[in-house]
């Protein structure tokens, strides 16, 4: 029998409404956790001052330099049983996929050495165990990593990843996003557990380009899906989708809305495709499921240095490089050479504190393609330079050093 | 004699495919195409004649062990014991035979988890840690996205919006969060209030320093001991200073506002990604339900759901109508907080006589 | 009979080809102007050594500041003749119309106090009197001002102004542009000059969006013709059009070019304007000039702040008056006290050799429009700021103001 | 005893009714529509009833008198004794009636002026003042025009480009010549080379600091009198120090090169006005025909022709082909030149997956 509650009138307002309530939740394990009595007073100590108590702190476990976000409490006189409420951070498998058996032993472990309140995921895909003593950290990791899970990322250094469900169930999916996250990732092992870079650094995978895991805007380097040959097209599913919906509807969702105008409904229902114009936005094969998807040759595009807000605004990724195939082992150790060799420019060029994308910001993508050796191409541009303020003469060589690495 | 500590496997990421639905573990690559029943549900068809059917329900995402549980129950009885989670916290059950999506539907919806997320509804909000765990918060997350959640819930478990609505929220100017259809961001609207005796302490004053992105902050001698001091002429309340530095509270019950952002695109289809549009700020950060946030929110919605054609995601809908009807439909204002001057903002503005009357 | 000509191998080359040579033209000037003689020598030295060879100095007319162009001859050893080649900026009608009575005696001004080569017209708008010595400045202006015309501007002061034929020959005119030119400029006389602003300031004057004069690119306040209601539209000569061309002609080159798809053809071959989303870009009229044109309430979009490459780059104007009437007297007053607001403003907030579109990038449009007593409008933006670097501790009381300002 | 000097009349801008021809005088405002029956021909005809025809003709902007009394000639025989003149120095003559276009047309080709310019022709070449008269210039412009021009003569007087082709050049990098479809303009290759010894009396050595967009400019003392020192490292060779400080001798015979842009855009129509952008560089300024230059125009113009939509003006060809194509097609050399690194250059790099194989 756990500690008495406290008085929580503003969370008790959350547990009514239709959405599951994590306040109801917080209560279940206030029932015989005297550390989520004192969580839930704080929290409503937050509520109805509008003001935040937790401060960092350093918690770690042994061998690693990173991976759990300590959390104090500035009212630990008033709560005492929360004073610590750690996090760690668990790198989940690609694509987020779990069976009941491993679910309910995450469970035990965190009933057992935490607080029983586990995120499903945080917004970087880590499994977070929250609400953690300092003294129970090393034995929940023990049991997590005994089950084969092992620590994510926090501070600086490389970060964890998420790759979008893709080849497990969507027909989109332009190469073998699993795969590829693990490959990359765990390549990076000793940058994730051992803070050590400039600034945190994040991978995400994303099998074509509706990007549903946010990549362009919220990784570093951001891994693609896409296709450098024709859309397949099954002329008798457009058919019949044209049947079911219309020509006009045809017209108005599909037709019109291509970006490069590449689409033609002839006629007798078929459709015509300008697979040269076709900049591979997904939106007609989004519409059309069933009468179209991406073509054979696959590979993915790279974007680097995207971010979120701090310091200078947010970034895009840029795109450095237009197209690579990755299907053989070869190809995996070529996207994780570049990922490395991207690190390691970063890590000697930038700043402290200063993102990949900051870091090309400030330094121009030129120094930065030449920094990892990779060639200019106009299709990381929208379009080229609109002002003369640059020293061009080097103009000649660079043409004959071109033409040189072109004929060979 | 002491004993060895235990030194950690660097396993790092896990195998994917020992925790996979079996069919979906059989057919890798190898899905041809989809479509969705009904809302909440997806089916998916493979090259190789499987087939699967999906089921999506919302959580909370700070769940209780409890509640895991209760999820996992549902998946042994009525889903081979698969699961998997989305982007958006929200739960996925896989199922290779039709029959058995009312059953599992049913279960759910008893245990009350919202059946939805799918297609073009307003799927979960993705939130961050706020006031229930981290150290820099100006609100809570859990509680913004739990008293939204039940205000558009009905937007969740049916698909009547003109495309996918992705909502995002942020509790404090760093944005964890990501960009979105619609974003619910702490605005700090003053300079850090500087805990003088606590900076020489605390704080790294040179990387301090350092993290002003307007060069706002020196280094400065106050009441004889070593702080810092803020230009409050050049301080545009980022927040920024505060991780490095605490004492610098830039937190305010009463100053750390809500704003809302529209229009942010992730996704590369039709149009490229978009960063989201400041469209409404001074909001009050009123907890434990957030009512007037919720209320421009949900105004936003229903002029999208009304004017935007199908397939156009909000920040395309405005990019056609333009941004000054999108602020007469609303009625919303338009302050001269809305005219860009950060670096690059030329940009934003019209060079150009394309206006419509 | 003239000097002994200069060998001029490289400019002779220049008298072959179908187009007017200005070479053969200076040769006949040469006929009789010794002081074009030595010109060719000069310029025949700058194609021979690709360097030029003039230099700046003093140069005007008694009463004027400005207006007047000074070039010194570097090497007026070689070429004494041409050590002086100052050119006089003549101020011309709005829209370049002339009969040649005026024409003649501008020819008969020139060959008697100049080199007789004029250039019609400069970039800028200006008749050129090229090439006259320091001591004929004076008389040939006074002849060229009792014909009635005046200088225009040099150094920084309000410069020579271009309007576009417009309401004189060309149906898409929504305003008066010859008027307006008139009305505005002429408010600056003392401003043109005599220079004494931060640097130069430009006024254009277009018709219609179509911009002949390039306004919005070259200028520092563009005054563009528009319209607020419904385009007119006769159906049938519509209906001719579709006759003429076909309806896939129309498809492809009216209808999907709107840049809003605010046109639809529709079955019977009328054409239906959804003109709330017209954005008044003129397209569909310039191609269907007999079926469509502007709508009835014309009036003009202004924007500021247009100049060239220096410094910063090339700047395009902003809008900062959507629409405004230009019909009324008071009208063609609000237009120039506008021009003197934004004049003054500058003149006291732009730093020495600071265009106007450049301070606006310095202090910030708000700033600008705060300065001149302008509200802001959702119409100057494409979109509202993508970042939260902004202090908005002013916003409910901003949000109070302009509810007043609405209300009354 | 002395005469009073003559004080200006400062008349200003001068009545433009008094020179324009009566049939526009008497329409002025009430054009209904035109349309073009030649090249070079325009027909407007007024909603008073009244037509007008308009011959437009090329001259050389840089006349001697006698090539305009020829003019006047013209104009008194043929057309009423009144004239225009066009922003790009294209004389228009107008007539009331249709059977007076021929002879004026045959006049005006019998004394050497190309009829044309009009539609969608390539119509005469904005131009600057170059050797003939600037004190800054990096090569000539009216033979750089003059050779272009005999080059274009036959895209002049047809019109069977895709939309209107307007081409402008620009002897220095301070770019009086307006953006274009075309520009061909002065690129800078080298740092100034400083005449010390003139520095100090001939400049202003503060406002030619000032003057450096990149404040690669400092004051030094060089052998023992006041001078300027440029950093190497920081310019950019754009030119603008040497108008206020003629000793920066930025131009040079052999490194002033020739650059040219693609893509400018004036006009609202369809797309939003356009700057032009790099497409080629280190063109050698090659007097007195700029043979390098005039092929890479003629073969740009050549493309355009070959693969634009109709109403497409150059730059919205190349946006909807996208620019690797265009490179591709006139077989231009990408190079890391074309990587703007300019202030808010972020906006022109490709952050999405849109790209065309
Ligand atoms: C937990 C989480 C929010 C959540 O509830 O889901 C989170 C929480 C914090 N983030 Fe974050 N970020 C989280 C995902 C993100 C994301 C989204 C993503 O990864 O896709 C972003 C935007 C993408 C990006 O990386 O820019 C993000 C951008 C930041 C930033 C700004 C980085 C920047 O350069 O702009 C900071 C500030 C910093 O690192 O200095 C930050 C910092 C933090 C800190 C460590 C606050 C601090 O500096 O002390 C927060 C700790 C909260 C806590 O107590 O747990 N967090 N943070 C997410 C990580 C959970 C996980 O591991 O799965
Ligand atoms: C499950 C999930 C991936 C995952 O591994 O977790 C997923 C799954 C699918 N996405 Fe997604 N998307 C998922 C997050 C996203 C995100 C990221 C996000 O939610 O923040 C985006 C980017 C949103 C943005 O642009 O900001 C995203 C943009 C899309 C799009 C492009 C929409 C558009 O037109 O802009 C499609 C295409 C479509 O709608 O057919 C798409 C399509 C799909 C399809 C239909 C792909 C397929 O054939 O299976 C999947 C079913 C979606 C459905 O709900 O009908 N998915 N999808 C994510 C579910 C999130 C959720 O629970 O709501
Ligand atoms: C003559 C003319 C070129 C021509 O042959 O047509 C010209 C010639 C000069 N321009 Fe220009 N500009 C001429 C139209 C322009 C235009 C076009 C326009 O007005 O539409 C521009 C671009 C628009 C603009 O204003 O930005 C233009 C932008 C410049 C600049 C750059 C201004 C800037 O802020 O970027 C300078 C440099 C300066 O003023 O310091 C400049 C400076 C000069 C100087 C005075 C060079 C100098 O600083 O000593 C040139 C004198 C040449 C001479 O000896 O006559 N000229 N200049 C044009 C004026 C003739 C006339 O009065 O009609
Ligand atoms: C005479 C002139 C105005 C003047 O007062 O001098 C003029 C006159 C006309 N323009 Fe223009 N434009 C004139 C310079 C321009 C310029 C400026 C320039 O040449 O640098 C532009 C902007 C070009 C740009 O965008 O950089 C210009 C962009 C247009 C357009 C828009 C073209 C487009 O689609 O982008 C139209 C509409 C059209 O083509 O029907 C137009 C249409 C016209 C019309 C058809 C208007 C009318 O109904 O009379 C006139 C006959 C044009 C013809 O040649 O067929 N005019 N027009 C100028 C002739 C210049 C020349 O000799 O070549
Ligand atoms: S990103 Fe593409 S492949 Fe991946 S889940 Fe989304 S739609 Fe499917
Ligand atoms: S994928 Fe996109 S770009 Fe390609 S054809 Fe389809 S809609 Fe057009
Ligand atoms: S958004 Fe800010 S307050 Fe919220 S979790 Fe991220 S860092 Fe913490
Ligand atoms: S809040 Fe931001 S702008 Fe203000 S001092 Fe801190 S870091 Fe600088
Ligand atoms: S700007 Fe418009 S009104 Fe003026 S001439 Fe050109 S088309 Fe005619
Ligand atoms: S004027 Fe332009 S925007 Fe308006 S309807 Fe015509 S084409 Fe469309
Ligand atoms: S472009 Fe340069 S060189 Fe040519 S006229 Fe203008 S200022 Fe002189
Ligand atoms: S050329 Fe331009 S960048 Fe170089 S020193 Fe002179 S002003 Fe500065």
């Amino acid at each position: 029998m756990s500690k008495k509650p406290h008085a929580t009138p503003m969370l008790d307002q959350l547990e009514s409404g239709p959405w599951p309530s994590f306040v109801t939740g917080l209560k279940r394990l206030a029932r015989d956790k005297e550390m989520v009595v004192d969580l839930l007073g704080q929290l409503e100590h937050s509520y109805q001052t509008r003001k935040g108590y937790w401060k960092g702190g350093t918690a770690s476990v042994i061998g690693y330099g990173g991976g759990v976000i300590p959390r104090f409490s500035e009212i630990a006189d008033k709560f005492p049983k929360s004073a610590e409420f750690h996090t760690l951070r668990i790198m989940p498998p690609p694509g987020m996929h779990y069976n009941t058996d491993v679910l309910r032993k995450f469970c035990d472990i965190w009933e057992q050495h935490g607080s029983g309140l586990i995120a499903l995921h945080g917004q970087s895909g880590d499994i977070m165990l929250q609400g953690c003593s300092t003294e129970n950290i090393q034995k929940a990791f023990d049991e997590v990593n005994e089950l084969g899970f092992d620590l994510g990322g926090a501070g600086p250094a490389v970060r964890t990843s998420m790759s979008c469900v893709g080849h497990a169930r969507c027909e989109h999916s332009c190469f073998d996003e699993g795969r590829a996250h693990r490959a990359v990732v765990n390549n990076f092992i000793d940058d994730i557990h051992r803070p050590a870079l400039p600034y945190k650094f994040k991978f995400k995978f994303s099998g074509c380009a509706n990007d549903c895991m946010n990549s362009i805007q919220r990784s570093d380097m951001a891994v693609i899906g896409t296709w450098r040959d024709d859309i397949q097209v099954n002329q008798a599913e457009v058919k019949n989708f044209v049947k079911a919906r219309g020509r006009e509807y045809v017209v108005n969702n599909v037709i019109s809305r291509c970006p490069t105008r590449a689409l033609t409904l002839k006629n007798d229902d078929s459709l015509e495709i300008d697979n040269r114009n076709c900049v591979k936005c997904m939106h007609c094969i989004n519409v059309m499921t069933r009468a179209l998807s991406p073509g054979q040759d696959r590979g993915v595009t790279i974007l680097v240095g995207g971010k979120r807000t701090l310091k200078i605004g947010d970034l895009m990724g840029t795109v450095i490089v237009p197209f690579m195939k990755l299907e053989t082992d070869e190809d995996f150790e070529r996207i994780t050479e570049l990922g490395k060799n991207i690190i390691d420019f970063w890590a000697e060029n930038g700043l402290e504190h200063e993102r990949c994308g900051e870091m090309i910001e400030r330094i121009g993508l030129n120094n930065f393609l030449e920094g990892v050796g990779i060639e200019v191409d106009p299709n990381m541009v929208n379009y080229p330079r609109t002002n003369p303020f640059v020293r061009m003469d080097g103009w000649d060589e660079e043409v004959a050093r071109l033409k040189q690495a072109k004929t060979g | 004699m002491t004993t060895q500590p235990r030194m950690p496997i660097e396993s790092g990421v896990p195998d994917h495919f020992q925790y996979m639905h079996p069919t979906l573990r059989r057919n890798y690559g190898q899905w041809a195409w989809h479509e969705r029943p009904r809302p909440g549900v997806l089916h998916h068809v493979s090259h190789t004649g499987d087939e699967v059917w999906t089921v999506r329900a919302g959580t909370q995402r700070q769940m209780d062990v409890g509640t895991i549980r209760k999820l996992c129950d549902i998946a042994d009885k009525y889903a081979d014991g698969y699961v998997r989670f989305t982007i958006r916290s929200n739960i996925e059950f896989m199922v290779a035979d039709e029959n058995r999506v009312k059953p599992l539907i049913a279960a759910l919806e008893k245990e009350g988890f919202p059946i939805g997320g799918t297609g073009n509804s307003v799927s979960m909000i993705s939130h961050t840690q706020g006031w229930l765990h981290c150290d820099i918060p100006g609100t809570d997350a859990s509680g913004v996205v739990k008293s939204l959640m039940d205000e558009l819930h009905q937007e969740f478990v049916s698909e009547d919006m003109p495309n996918r609505v992705k909502i995002t929220t942020s509790c404090c100017q760093i944005n964890c969060g990501g960009q979105g259809d619609i974003a619910i961001n702490i605005q700090h609207t003053k300079p850090p209030k500087i805990n003088h005796d606590l900076v020489a302490n605390v704080c790294e004053r040179p990387s301090v320093v350092a993290r002003c992105p307007v060069a706002a902050i020196r280094p400065a001698m106050v009441n004889g001991r070593p702080s810092l001091e803020v230009d409050e002429k050049k301080c545009v309340c980022c927040g920024a200073c505060y991780p490095p530095c605490p004492p610098m509270q830039i937190n305010d019950p009463e100053h750390s506002k809500i704003a809302i952002w529209v229009g942010g695109k992730n996704a590369n289809a039709r149009s490229k990604p978009m960063f989201h549009k400041l469209v409404a700020a001074g909001i009050p950060n009123n907890p434990p339900r957030w009512p007037e946030a919720a209320a421009i929110v949900k105004n936003i919605l229903r002029v999208y759901k009304e004017d935007a054609h199908d397939w156009e995601r909000m920040g395309e809908w405005v990019e056609r109508i333009g941004w000054p009807r999108f602020f007469e439909l609303t009625e919303l204002p338009f302050t001269k907080y809305h005219l860009d001057n950060w670096r690059g903002s030329r940009h934003s503005l019209n060079s150009s006589t394309h206006i419509r009357f």
